[in-house]
């Protein structure tokens, strides 16, 4: 693993660059252990300063430090985001794969799930569940629901996949060799479907921090707890972007952006170190 | 105007990977040379994995990293005009389907799966032969019809034909601008042999109407038996035997080829064959000297040191320090 | 005597096109063929692409199920196999060997884990030590080791190692009979002599019956006990080797043997020549 | 019966359960919610003015009666699927007793006018872009336009209408910022009411666009990535055949096959609104219709709006499927 | 191009609406939640009196259809109400007795129109005794009866008789064209609800509010629009597109004096900027819920605020601040707050271990000088000019004490954390509405942290839409939201004192009728509500009533009152000036208010507007 790694950073430009964004947004957010004050603190500090020396991507209008805040709320959205995407891609890839695989009557049942899930339009639904849970709506209940709404197009494309595997030889040689429904589908399959799970991964967690701010935009966050979309809530509410107060809004975005195209890297060259066909042919035979 | 159509020389071609640190070269095509002749059919016969396909696709300036041409040449020869497929790109792109069409190894997938036929023919064939779209169709048709395939084929999507049908249509692609060289890998494997006597038939016909030349690959030796005017044996990369095919078949100088031919089941004929012992050679780390010489049972201890050059011998060329010792089993 | 496998009157239609134009395709009509139980042999099956082999094999081994007509095997009917222990029990006894070995091995996966998986569930060993004994000696019969194949991958092997490896797995188990889906025809002339040759040897040393499909009729003459011949899912000619393929009847079977191309050039030439002045 | 037949059918039954799973899901959801729509209109009668408790009591009482919310909830349940199979959702709650399906038919021009339209825009172009960025691998000006398309796709959609808004209706105030159209102009077919349209149309259509353009660019790019190595590509390289052919017919058309199933489930979805955009811009479409009737505890309305984008993604899935075939001749209906 | 397609800009006044759902809906009297606050009812409805919520003393109080005050007989059984004549409705029909009569047993009729219910349980019978006279008799004894015809926002609006007689159904029926009873009728509207547009009637001087004008108005438009979101509004109103804006954050409001000061107008000229609603944003506390049940424990929690804190994070510094349980706007200034100084100062709470008295008079110059720096000149020295601004003064924060009165409670701390008398951790949950009164949640989060310091975990509970249901219900710990509201413009409490006797409250669980929404009960506070319904509307006992009222809530603390509802509601003076401000406080500024329609009659187009010299 850790060979791995080190081959990848050495011989893998686009790794390298994706690797380091990601490590330092990820160091910068776990930076937030160590704020000097607690990340919800208000009115702590001067109001509206704008970036300086002092304070280097200014303050908020409700007096907080810009730096110590976003660290706060990359931590807390990419946790909402992470586990949104890894419990869509759980749900995903087991429906999809098992779908795809057992065929037949099972296809027909989890499909029609699947095509369910899909119809249903996701922001009514959560709104809805929102008042549903009321003071119960923690985050990670959040994320689950929004985790129940996010697997169902991918479990269409990882079906697909699947599908095209099992008619492969080496499928029925493996149910030859006496191997069990899961064996092939984690052995056999799962590594053929991994690029699909990396990239759908890739959009869900984009899709899981967009939730996450529109839902705020709307006004339903947990106001107590610092996140991208917490973040453009408040600076909503003091109009910030009209005030002039622009980098409470744009430092939370660049680093947004910022996380994401590391991701994007980090996503696209493992893939290509996953894929059984770039790997091979780079590899030889 | 040159008798040879095609000069090789000295060609090496490596698959070269250099991924995440692991370091490999695969010798594929390890100095080759040959040539060959005008209205010619070539045959390549070789072990599976033994660098077959590699070759034709460097000579066909086919490549795709990691494979990569190390060393060597190859020219054509068209209309006295010659052509370094390497050193001139943009020349031998201007070339391609005028004088010179491929076939590639497993032909049934080469169509876009998505569009009728006669696509495929608009797009590759078009531009070369001048002729207004419907002298263009007309000739299209006369051509399919006379490689026996119906003109209604031009209308269907590539899934639709079975597989036969679709290496004939190929074979009518790579033929219809009449090119002076087709180069061809394995157009027969996978097809039943009525259907694979149709295609030999086909393009023994169509070589020797239009007074092309072919280089072709296969494993299957009844195949070269059947319409190759001389054959190249390949063994580990390289070129190990080279001359008639009768003459080959008859009198295999070299012990690989003597093992190949004898190894062959007949009709009729149920002795037994015994197959190569050991293991085949890896290109990545080959054995020294003659490469064949860990599973030749007439090895020496000089194959093990030396590598054997390629010698004119009788008909043809031959490398190996024993040859004419061989007795055809 | 006991049958060890027994085809009835099996029929095979599917629906195909779409849309508008679909079609009933007879892919296997009619075939009714036995394997003793007691003398194991070499049962070849060969025709053109497309006459029916490989379903008939898929329905031997139970993946494909007959639309009429009954498959049995040891006296069960293969069809009515349902629950996974009868399955495991039905495959122990009967395995295939896949067309091309490349595609038959996971390249993602070691060679082993087929191996240890096979040995785990068909023989219940749980320990490894057993494990890897019985895959070791289920290797030596088809001339490998387990030391050779042990944590490699499909790439890093020829296609003939890879293709014996497959027999070797198909062996530990202790089938039967074993189903080759045209196990040859990707490999050169001397591999495939390699293959044919442990055929050979299988059957008369482990008794183990081989049904060999292949369109490559000198080696099923090579190897054959007995063969059948399809076309368009019939049978059209069944006898043992020597006379069907040696003097074929139907009119089919000989278009078919004299469509053999033979390892000489002048004879070679000739059946060429002789297609160019016909058909083309 | 079988063949095409049936599996029409067993593909129409699986439509029809779909969408009866879909609709009865957000009913029970829409009852569990704690939000009552009697008390959200009583609080709107009251807030400002009386308030004697009596009064409010008497009210809350005739407010059940008028909105027909006794019974049971199973009764309702059945009473709502008697009146949706009859194509009615009933009254609206927050707006009684306009019909919902008159507030959705309303609004319905807008948004599906602006989101169609804009889908199409950012699926042509996000597929056109991704597409050559994955066949021109090497080139500096596509791979500069994906890496600024691939930056805007984690941008909120909130984030990337407010600077568009702030730009275009402030800063250099060219375009109007709230609205469908021009106030007090006649609807209809008039040169000036369609420049209006478009005008009111475009800060909304690029937010959708440029928020949108992102994920299908990334699957489109690596689609294509995977088409360029196919035989069929390689051997028209081979072929001679141009290049900007072989990007066109050879692996742009195979690639936008699949995401044509895409596109038709993004176009069902156009019924659900564009929440965040209309909400921002102040477009009179359903997205906003639908949140307003949450915040009201409009139920009727919700349903109303949820079913119509349930049928119409179903409907969107089951045409793709039909039509695939069609399409894409290497598929078969089984 | 017009901005509003053929309408002169310079003769509409363009003020920001919602959007309204159902816009072909225009019967006010049916809920059907159409075009209401889009200029119908403060445009078109009229009824018989008017409070100005900013007025004091009779200026506030407007005869409109009534050519009187309400005359009640002795026991408040029977009210007669004398007419205007002259006024009708904008079809030509004369307005008469009749329209009233018909009102009011037409609701009577069809439970579920708006104002059925308090018909139903008030009135016996009503009649016209000649066109230009109603008598009601009431069922039992109500001297707040005229109330209902009494519009501060709104109130019972008299229906055209003529029109509804022809309908099947009252309550399904959209009254669309409406027919207006006051200067301005419907002129067009979008059918996707973001505006609508009224215009001067022909015959204004027909109307209740023309016939008292001495000039046709000036705005022969009134375009309500709805102009999106917060910063859509700024944006809008600095490029002239919309002339009243209804509510902003205080940021939106700096910025528009920042980059538009010289064509725009607030209430006052500079900061603070905002019109005080006589609403009173307060912390509510559950009475149901037994943590809160002991007056000193909600002392203790008063004096943890530090309201400096609190009113620079809400407001920016820039909120009346409100120690008693009235909003601090309008008359209660002159009736309550300023009388009531001297007792405020003196004060005393007994905290266990000592008596304090907790009142701080000087707040709002500690206010002053932090929003100082900034404001610089805005800010006056003059005590008297200060307390108008910012408030009179508030509880100090006193923490010794909070924790006295704690421990007093039984409480007891451990470590930094404050324990129930049951051994539990003291937490709350402090809910606000967030979204739609955004100034509340910046509250919310600022008392959070001060309690939260001071040992008492609170978390902030965003409801948003369930605010209201939650709030009714007792689904609440605590929560910021306002529970008092008063006429502004008349001492008189009955507006929301009536609801908190506690014959209302009712079982947790179930809903409680609004305002007393923190269920708070007190037999003394049944005696002095009581006593307020036996005495006139205009009798100055209602001040003495209302001031014993007040006395008993700072002493209980049942809620902590925190300051007036204050709201940003920029002009843009472009096209009109005159608006109304805390100079000449003639009208209150909400748009969506009826009073609205005072400012619309009063304003003057601005001679120098774009086009106003070409137009002239
Ligand atoms: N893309 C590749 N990357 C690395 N090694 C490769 C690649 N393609 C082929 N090789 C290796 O190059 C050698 C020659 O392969 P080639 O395909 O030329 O053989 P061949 O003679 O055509 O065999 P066959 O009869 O099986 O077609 C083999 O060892 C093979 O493993
Ligand atoms: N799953 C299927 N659905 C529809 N048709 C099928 C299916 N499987 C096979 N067929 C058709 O049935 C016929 C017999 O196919 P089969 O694969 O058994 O032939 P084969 O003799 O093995 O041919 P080949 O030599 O090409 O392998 C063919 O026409 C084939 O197209
Ligand atoms: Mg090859
Ligand atoms: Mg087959
Ligand atoms: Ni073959």
């Amino acid at each position: 693993m850790f060979k791995i790694l080190r081959d990848l950073l050495r011989y893998n430009i686009e790794f390298t660059i994706g690797f380091v964004l990601t490590l330092a947004i990820f160091l910068f957010a776990l930076a937030h252990f160590w704020a000097p004050l607690p990340a919800e603190a208000i009115y702590l500090l001067p109001p509206d300063m704008p970036p300086s020396a002092q304070y280097w991507l200014g303050t908020t209008s409700r007096g907080q430090d810009v730096l110590w805040q976003m660290s706060a709320a990359i931590w807390n959205t990419m946790l909402f985001g992470l586990t949104v995407t890894i419990l869509s891609r759980l749900l995903a890839v087991a429906v999809g794969m098992l779908s795809g695989y057992l065929g037949g009557k099972w296809d027909q049942i989890l499909m029609t799930i699947n095509d369910t899930m899909i119809a249903l339009p996701n922001i009514p639904i959560l709104l809805l569940v929102y008042f549903v849970m009321r003071d119960s709506m923690s985050w990670p209940v959040l994320a689950a629901t929004a985790a129940l709404l996010g697997w169902n197009y991918d479990a269409r494309l990882i079906r697909s996949v699947t599908l095209s595997l099992r008619n492969r030889e080496f499928t029925r040689h493996a149910v030859f060799a006496g191997m069990s429904v899961p064996q092939i589908l984690m052995r056999q399959h799962l590594p053929y479907v991994m690029p699909v799970i990396f990239f759908t991964a890739m959009n869900n967690l984009i899709w899981a921090i967009g939730l996450e701010v529109t839902l705020s935009v709307l006004g339903f966050s947990d106001i107590n707890r610092p996140t991208i979309g917490g973040m453009i809530y408040w600076a909503n509410q003091h109009q910030a972007i009209i005030a002039g107060i622009w980098w409470w809004i744009a430092f939370p975005i660049i680093a947004i952006v910022l996380l994401f195209l590391g991701l994007f890297l980090l996503a696209i060259s493992v893939n290509e170190y996953i894929d059984p066909r770039s790997r091979l042919s780079r590899m030889g035979a | 105007m040159n008798a040879d159509v095609l000069k090789v020389e000295g060609l090496k071609a490596y698959y070269q990977m250099n991924y995440f640190g692991v370091r490999r070269e695969v010798r594929a095509v390890d100095d080759v040379s040959l040539t060959i002749r005008r209205n010619e059919i070539y045959g390549i016969a070789g072990e599976s994995s033994s660098g077959k396909s590699s070759l034709i696709k460097t000579i066909a300036g086919a490549i795709t990293p990691p494979l990569r041409v190390v060393d060597g040449s190859v020219k054509f020869d068209f209309d006295g005009r010659t052509l370094d497929v390497y050193a001139e790109p943009q020349a031998m792109k201007g070339a391609r389907w005028q004088n010179l069409s491929y076939i590639m190894q497993g032909s049934m997938n080469v169509l876009n799966p998505v569009r009728k036929v006669k696509h495929a023919f608009h797009d590759f064939a078009f531009k070369h032969m001048g002729l207004s779209e419907r002298d263009f169709w007309a000739k299209v048709e006369q051509h399919l019809q006379r490689i026996g395939l119906d003109p209604r084929v031009l209308e269907s999507y590539p899934h639709q034909l079975s597989g036969g049908m679709r290496q004939r249509l190929t074979i009518a692609l790579a033929t219809v601008c009449e090119p002076d060289f087709i180069i061809a890998d394995e157009p027969t494997t996978a097809l039943d042999v009525l259907v694979q006597q149709d295609v030999l038939a086909l393009i023994k016909d169509v070589q020797r109407r239009m007074g092309a030349s072919i280089i072709f690959v296969t494993h299957d030796m009844t195949v070269h038996a059947a319409i190759a005017d001389r054959i190249g044996i390949v063994y580990a990369g390289r070129l190990v035997e080279e001359g008639p095919t009768l003459d080959v078949f008859r009198r295999p100088q070299h012990p690989y080829t003597a093992h190949l031919i004898g190894s062959l089941p007949r009709i009729g004929d149920s002795r037994k064959r015994s197959a190569l012992p050991g293991k085949p050679p890896n290109l990545a780390d080959p054995p020294s000297g003659c490469r064949f010489h860990p599973r030749c049972p007439l090895a020496i201890d000089k194959c093990k040191t030396d590598n054997p050059a390629l010698l004119p011998r009788q008909t043809g060329r031959v490398a190996c320090w024993r040859a004419g010792e061989v007795e055809a089993a | 005597m006991s049958a060890l496998l027994e085809l009835d009157r099996v029929n095979k239609d599917y629906r195909i096109g779409g849309f508008l134009d679909s079609s009933i395709l007879h892919a296997v009509k009619n075939v009714s063929f036995t394997l003793s139980a007691e003398k194991p042999e070499i049962f070849t099956i060969v025709g053109e692409s497309g006459s029916g082999k490989t379903t008939t094999a898929r329905m031997i081994l139970g993946n494909e199920t007959p639309t009429s007509g009954t498959l049995r095997f040891m006296g069960q009917d293969i069809a009515g196999i349902r629950s996974r222990a009868d399955r495991l029990k039905f495959m122990a006894k009967a395995q295939p060997i896949f067309q091309n070995p490349f595609e038959a091995f996971n390249p993602l996966t070691t060679l082993d884990y087929y191996l240890y998986s096979t040995a785990r569930r068909f023989l219940g060993i749980k320990d490894r030590g057993g494990v890897e004994a019985a895959t070791d000696k289920a290797l030596n019969h088809v001339g490998l080791s387990l030391a050779e194949v042990r944590g490699r991958y499909s790439h890093e092997l020829s296609g003939g190692q890879l293709q014996r490896i497959a027999v070797a797995r198909a062996l530990i188990p202790g089938p039967r009979l074993i189903v080759a889906d045209e196990p040859v025809s990707m490999v050169d002339a001397s591999l495939r002599m390699s293959i044919v040759n442990l055929f050979r040897e299988l059957r008369d040393t482990l008794g183990v019956s081989i049904i060999y499909i292949t369109h490559d009729l000198s080696t099923a003459y090579y190897i054959s006990d007995r063969v059948i011949i399809m076309h368009r899912g019939d049978v059209v000619e069944a006898g043992d080797a020597q006379s069907v393929l040696g003097n074929p009847q139907h009119e089919y079977s000989r278009a078919l043997s004299g469509a053999v191309l033979p390892p000489d050039p002048e004879e070679a030439r000739q059946i060429i020549e002789r297609r160019m002045a016909g058909a083309v | 019966m079988d063949g095409f037949p049936k599996y029409l059918l067993r593909r129409l039954l699986q439509f029809f359960l779909v969408i009866f799973l879909g609709v009865s899901g957000t009913f029970f959801i829409t009852k569990l919610s704690p939000v009552d729509p009697v008390e959200q209109s009583l609080s709107l009668m009251t807030n400002f003015g009386a308030t004697d408790p009596r009064a409010v009591e008497l009210m809350r009482q005739a407010l059940a009666e008028l909105y027909g919310l006794q019974g049971s909830i199973f009764e309702q349940y059945l009473a709502f699927w008697g009146r949706v199979l009859r194509g009615d959702f009933g009254p609206s709650l927050s707006s009684f007793p306009t019909p919902v399906m008159s507030l959705i038919m309303s609004a319905l021009p807008w948004t599906v006018g602006l989101l169609t339209l804009a889908l199409i825009i950012t699926w042509t172009l996000g597929n056109l872009l991704g597409a050559l960025a994955g066949y021109y691998r090497t080139n500096t000006l596509l791979k500069l336009s994906g890496a600024v398309v691939m930056a805007l796709h984690p941008v909120p959609a909130y984030i990337v209408g407010l600077v568009l808004l702030l730009v275009f209706g402030f800063i250099f105030p060219v375009l109007p910022i709230s609205g469908g159209a021009q106030m007090n102009l006649q609807p209809g077919l008039s040169l000036d009411y369609i420049r209006s349209l478009i005008q009111h149309g475009t800060l909304p259509a690029l937010t959708l666009v440029l928020v949108g353009i992102g994920s299908w660019f990334i699957s489109m790019r690596s689609l294509v990535s995977n088409i360029v190595t196919d035989d069929h590509v390689v051997y028209a390289e081979l072929g001679g055949v141009s290049s900007g052919k072989i990007f066109s017919q050879y692996v742009a058309r195979n690639a936008l096959l699949p995401q044509l199933t895409g596109l038709a489930l993004s176009l069902g979805s156009v019924f659900g609104g564009a929440v965040i955009t209309e909400f921002l811009y102040n477009y009179p479409g359903v997205g906003r219709l639908l949140i307003q009737g949450i915040y009201r505890g409009d139920y009727s309305l919700v349903l109303g709006v949820t079913t119509m984008s349930i049928v119409a993604v179903a409907v969107a899935v089951f045409i793709i499927d039909l039509i695939y075939p069609l399409i894409d001749p290497r598929v078969r209906l089984g | 191009q017009d901005f509003i397609a053929g309408i002169p800009r310079n003769e509409a006044l363009i003020i920001q609406g919602p959007a309204a759902q159902n816009a072909e809906w225009f019967n006010l009297w049916a809920p059907g939640g159409g075009a209401s606050n889009n200029g119908l009812q403060q445009l078109t409805a009229d009824t018989f009196w008017f409070v100005n919520p900013e007025g004091t003393g009779d200026a506030a109080w407007t005869n409109a259809l009534a050519a009187d005050r309400p005359q009640y007989n002795d026991d408040f059984t029977e009210m007669t109400v004398p007419l205007k004549q002259g006024i009708y409705w904008s079809d030509g029909v004369e307005f008469t007795a009749e329209d009233v009569v018909y009102t009011v047993e037409t609701q009577i009729a069809n439970p579920g129109m708006n104002w059925s219910a308090p018909f139903t349980i008030n009135v016996d019978s009503v009649e016209a005794t000649d066109p230009y006279t109603v008598v009601f008799n009431l069922k039992e004894p109500n001297s707040r009866f005229h109330t209902l015809f009494t519009v501060r926002w709104n109130a019972a609006w008299i229906m055209p008789k003529h029109v509804f007689e022809t309908v099947d159904d009252p309550l399904t029926y959209a009254n669309n064209p409406p027919v207006s009873l006051s200067a301005y009728e419907m002129h067009s509207y979008d059918s996707a609800g973001n505006w609508v547009i009224w215009k001067l009637r022909e015959d204004w001087e027909r109307t209740s509010i023309g016939m008292d004008l001495e000039s046709e108005p000036d705005v022969k438009y009134v375009v309500y629009r709805n102009a999106g979101n917060p910063d859509a509004r700024v944006i809008e109103q600095m490029n002239h597109n919309l002339d009243v804006i209804n509510d902003i954050a205080p940021e939106g409001m700096f910025t528009i004096a920042r980059d538009a000061g010289e064509n725009s107008a607030y209430w006052f000229p500079g900061y603070p900027f905002a019109h005080p609603d006589p609403t009173l944003p307060s912390v509510l506390f559950n009475h149901q819920n037994s943590k809160f049940q002991d007056k000193d424990v909600r002392w203790a929690l008063a004096l943890m605020i530090d309201i400096r804190a609190v009113a620079m994070g809400s407001y920016r510094g820039a909120a009346n601040l409100a120690a008693l349980s009235v909003p601090p706007t309008g008359t209660a200034v002159v009736d309550y707050y300023e009388p009531m100084q001297e007792w405020l100062t003196s004060f005393e709470i007994d905290t266990g271990a000592r008596t304090i008295a907790p009142y701080d008079p000087t707040v709002a110059q500690q206010i002053a000088a932090l929003v100082k720096p900034q404001w610089g000149d805005d800010i006056p020295d003059d005590p008297a000019q200060l307390a108008a601004m910012f408030g009179h003064g508030w509880w100090k924060q006193d923490i010794e004490a909070a924790n006295e009165l704690l421990e007093k409670a039984g409480l007891t701390k451990n470590g930094n954390q404050w324990l129930l008398p049951d051994g539990t951790p003291f937490t709350i949950r402090l809910m606000v509405e967030g979204d739609a009164i955004p100034t509340l949640a910046r509250a919310g989060t600022i008392l959070a942290q001060q309690w939260s310091m001071q040992g008492i975990q609170t978390t902030v509970d965003v409801a948003g839409p369930t605010n209201g249901q939650r709030l009714g219900a007792g689904d609440f710990e605590a929560a910021v939201y306002w529970t008092v509201e008063t006429w502004g413009g008349h001492p008189d409490l009955s507006f929301f004192l009536e609801s908190y006797h506690s014959d209302f409250i009712v079982e947790p669980g179930a809903v409680q009728p609004p305002r007393n929404l923190q269920r708070w009960q007190d037999e003394r506070l049944d005696a002095i509500i009581e006593e307020n319904r036996t005495v006139s509307f205009d009798s100055p006992e209602v001040v003495q009533l209302g001031m014993d009222y007040l006395k008993l809530a700072v002493e209980e603390m049942p809620f902590i009152p925190l300051m007036a509802y204050n709201k940003f509601a920029p002009f843009d003076t472009t096209y009109w000036t005159g608006y109304p401000s805390a100079e000449n406080p003639y009208s209150a500024s909400g748009p969506f208010w009826s009073n609205t329609r005072y400012m619309v009659v009063n304003l003057e187009a601005n001679p120098n507007a774009p086009g106003a010299q070409a137009a002239q």
